[in-house]
């Protein structure tokens, strides 16, 4: 894994990349939740909320070839999701009851379009900031303490284990002719244990090495966040635009 | 340490020659990492990479056995070259011995770690044993056969790693940093085997001393470009070209005198 | 097994979230300094293992280890799996930020489930092991399935925990290996969780 | 590389001297690991501790900051005794470089991994840029600031690895296997820096020539045993001990009187 593939794109600059974190952090939290709870069944304000977004995007210069891959990864949930709903589901929850022919497919319809516009507003929010800028936003928002520290944790752990993975890979693969040979499976066993293993000394080896830095539990940060006018604006605008879609829509 | 008759060194000798041709890589997009490497090494060669730290070296080992695909350029072992199709064969041929021993050791104890490449070319079960035994005995691991790897030192970590690979008596043996990390006494016994493989050898290390020891003819890489190939004698008193490339070891031989003179000159 | 935001109904994910959150507190309060790289480690081993995915039967699986995060933190599983969520959310897309707290829910009991079989004494180690991550991914996607019917989607979803349970043979098996690795290798770890 | 002023090294000297009484150390049951270690280091000393592979050097340091901790024996830095409630006033005193660069290492950017340490320490953000440029300075590391440490070569990570600790500029600095895997040219910086940290240096490392040239003292450490303590001059001269220990290095001067002779025994 690349460090690069966790915040890739968070290097660009764009009026996007220059807000706070917090003012990104809870805008488009707002808007994920205005989102969410549209109706069953509703379509057409999604047209807007997608035009948003695009704009957001187009602002943020984050590649839509990047962003497209993203609604990838959920895409698998997200069908079996709208599959299920068109071909057993039933509108109890709520209402959408209201279109006896569309009905189903109408609901499935919007089920994509809620994931896949969730989606892009996340991705936007993790690929226009730094991820350590980012959990110091949310603990600046009164995030649980030790919600920041174990993601600092997790993050910076997450490359040793791949980091292993990559070099156990390497290693077996140098002594591996041919196939492996499927009544050697073991191996992988002893390769996924081995990994398991070895990163985890390798995480207590590098806790010990913070603490020998004077690690006391909490992460420093170079450069402190700075809540600008500009941030207010922006938090306030984007807000309302989504609400008032909601509304009038 | 010393075994006299001993049946990996009497093997005849099958070791393939290797041929690197412009070989160009990069890792990212703007920086080049290897930069027109061209390269011959003889069958049965010692052969010695020197450069200083990030020179590319190790990034040039991983092309030999095609874990990393060259940018431009081919890789060629005894004729065969290094692509998708050969690699098969290509890593039955190439034992490489990574620079950090973490890298090359994931089974459980070190006998399954040194057993696994053996098995791998299906060899009955007592050859592999016989393999097994005489490479832990080469490295002077007898008794450490049901340790686990986790709980060796770096410097034993390092003896395992490198019998892993004699293990499965390789045509071709590239070496990244093989004397880091050992004692002295090991560092000699390990010239001795290098000195007696029936393979091709190649070495890359920033320990020139035990590199000027081992090898018979010695390539300076330097920001990803072969600067000079040569005989050991010719490179090695190359102090120029040494000093420009961050190698000059005449340090090295000054604390030696010193230390001699306070002996009151010993023979040498 | 991430639930994407939008799929399930939005009340069901504010009120998961809200009960996931004071979990979070309670359970989370009492930890050191110590237990920080364990659990940080822990759930890093969770969010790599998320990404490893393998085909099976026409969607792509993977791999969950909850069971063996239940195994080796107990109820410290719980903050540490929230965490792990958070990250696959904003980071992968995996799962969503709404549904954190279901997702949550889910995944936490089945290392809870996992802990408890785990502390059930007298049976073989093994067999504890194998089944501690057995279950710590089948009850997450019978959970899930069980929310989907909530939700209004049917039948349908029942089948989810029929493939998952493909995965858990898996899960189970490689639970056993890295116990029995660890029973090996550094067997402190494993007493530590007995206590 | 050469830095004529430098604020690191016009520091008053704060060094602390380290005492170790009676260590003994086992990782399981059976195998003792230390055995009856007891060793004083003066403050501002250079002390360097040699063995073979195996030896128990670094878990002996390991103990110096207290993240091992002692089956018997104690370990006091500057006086104060290494335990449980002193030990974050001890890991400000004493920085470790490990064996392993990749023990060390953990932030995305070499930047951020050399300034985690003086962030840590409240410096304000001027004092910590220049910590952090003196270190990669220092360790030749200019322009890799913003790259991934976990894209570096070896090499590269060990040298990041040195810098993260010396810019926390601590009062003890306990090196494990510093010269491994450096260039020659880098060795020789690095024991020029080492002489001139205003800090108690140890040296814990199998490459004997370059702890030859920067230490004041040795001691040398057999299979948990402390076997010999004296001056660098003694300890080096007196072959049979290192034979015996597998230290025996004279091998790398004939390589190195080879060579002088090759070149028609240019001036020493
Ligand atoms: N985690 C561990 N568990 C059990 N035994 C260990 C562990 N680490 C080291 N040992 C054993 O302790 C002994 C000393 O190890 P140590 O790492 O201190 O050696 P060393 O002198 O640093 O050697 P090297 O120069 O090879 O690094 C070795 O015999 C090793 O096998
Ligand atoms: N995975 C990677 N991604 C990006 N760049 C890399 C990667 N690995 C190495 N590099 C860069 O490529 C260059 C060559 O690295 P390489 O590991 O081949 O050097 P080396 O000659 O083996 O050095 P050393 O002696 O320090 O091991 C270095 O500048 C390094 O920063
Ligand atoms: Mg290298
Ligand atoms: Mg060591």
């Amino acid at each position: 894994m690349k460090h690069s593939f966790l915040d890739r794109y968070s290097s660009l600059d764009s009026p996007i990349h220059r807000l706070d974190p917090r003012a990104k952090i809870v805008s488009f939290l707002a808007a994920l939740l205005i989102i969410v709870s549209e109706p069953r069944g509703e379509v057409q304000s999604f047209l807007f909320y997608y035009v948003l977004i695009g704009a957001l995007v187009w602002i943020s210069r984050i590649p839509v070839r990047f962003l497209l891959k993203r609604c990838l990864i959920v895409a698998p949930i997200v069908l079996m999701a709208a599959g299920l709903m068109l071909v057993s589901g039933s509108p109890i929850a709520e209402g959408a009851i209201d279109h006896p022919h569309g009905g189903r497919a109408l609901l499935s319809l919007s089920i994509a379009l809620k994931a896949f516009a969730a989606v892009i507003l996340l991705t936007l929010l993790t690929s226009t900031e730094r991820f350590h800028r980012l959990l110091e936003g949310m603990r600046a928002l009164k995030m649980p303490a030790l919600l920041g520290v174990l993601s600092a944790f997790m993050y910076r752990y997450a490359f040793i284990i791949s980091d292993e993975m990559l070099r156990t890979s390497r290693a077996r693969l140098s002594r591996t002719p041919g196939r492996l040979n499927i009544s050697r499976f073991t191996v992988y066993g002893h390769q996924a244990a081995t990994i398991f293993v070895r990163s985890w000394e390798r995480s207590q080896t590098v806790y010990n090495a913070m603490c020998s830095r004077g690690f006391t539990g909490r992460f420093p940060l170079r450069t402190a966040l700075h809540f600008r006018p500009v941030d207010a604006l922006f938090l306030i605008s984007f807000t309302l635009v989504f609400v008032a879609v909601r509304i009038v829509i | 340490m010393e075994r006299a008759e001993n049946s990996m060194r009497n093997d005849p000798v099958r070791a393939a020659g290797v041929t690197i041709t412009d070989l160009t890589f990069s890792y990212e997009e703007e920086r080049e990492v290897l930069c027109g490497v061209t390269l011959r090494i003889e069958p049965g060669e010692r052969f010695g990479i020197i450069g200083p730290s990030g020179a590319g070296k190790s990034t040039l080992l991983l092309h030999l056995n095609g874990i990393l695909t060259p940018g431009r350029g081919t890789v060629e072992i005894g004729g065969l070259p290094v692509d998708r199709e050969s690699i098969a064969e290509i890593r039955q041929k190439v034992g490489l011995v990574f620079q950090n021993p973490d890298d090359q050791l994931f089974n459980l104890t070190v006998e399954d770690d040194v057993a696994f490449g053996p098995l791998n070319l299906e060899l009955s079960s007592e050859e592999v044993s016989a393999c097994v035994e005489e490479a832990l005995a080469e490295m002077n691991l007898l008794g450490f056969e049901e340790l686990s790897s986790h709980h060796l030192s770096y410097g034993e970590r390092k003896r395992v790693a490198l019998a892993t690979v004699l293990a499965m008596r390789p045509e071709v043996v590239a070496f990244d940093e093989p004397f880091s990390n050992l004692d002295p006494a090991m560092v000699e016994h390990l010239i001795d085997i290098i000195g007696s493989l029936p393979a091709t050898v190649i070495i890359v290390s920033q320990s020139i001393l035990p590199v000027i020891a081992s090898c018979d003819r010695l390539a300076v890489l330097n920001r990803g470009r072969l600067v000079a190939t040569g005989s050991t004698r010719e490179i090695a008193s190359d102090r120029a070209l040494l000093r420009h490339c961050g190698l000059d070891f005449h340090f090295y031989c000054d604390v030696c005198h010193e230390l001699n003179l306070l002996q009151g000159g010993t023979d040498v | 097994m991430h639930i994407a935001d939008g799929i399930i109904a939005a009340e069901i994910c504010l009120a998961a979230d809200a009960v996931s959150i004071g979990a979070l507190y309670a359970f989370g309060r009492k930890t050191e300094a110590e237990d920080i790289a364990v659990m940080g480690f822990m759930g890093a081993a969770l969010f790599v293992a998320s990404l490893i995915h393998f085909p099976i039967a026409g969607t792509s699986l993977h791999l969950g280890l909850f069971g063996l995060a239940g195994i080796l933190l107990g109820i410290r599983a719980f903050p540490v799996v929230f965490t792990a969520l958070l990250f696959q959310s904003l980071i992968f897309q995996h799962g969503g930020l709404l549904t954190l707290g279901l997702n949550a829910i889910n995944m936490g009991a089945g290392a809870m489930a996992g802990w408890i079989v785990w502390k059930a004494g007298r049976i073989p180690e093994n067999i504890r092991a194998f089944v501690a991550g057995f279950v710590g991914i089948l009850l997450p996607a019978s959970l899930m399935a069980v929310e989907f019917q909530l939700t209004g989607y049917g039948r349908g979803a029942v089948y989810i925990a029929y493939i998952y349970s493909i995965v858990a043979v898996v899960e189970g098996v490689l639970t056993l290996t890295i116990i029995g690795f660890f029973r090996r290798v550094k067997p402190d770890i494993i007493e530590r969780s007995q206590r």
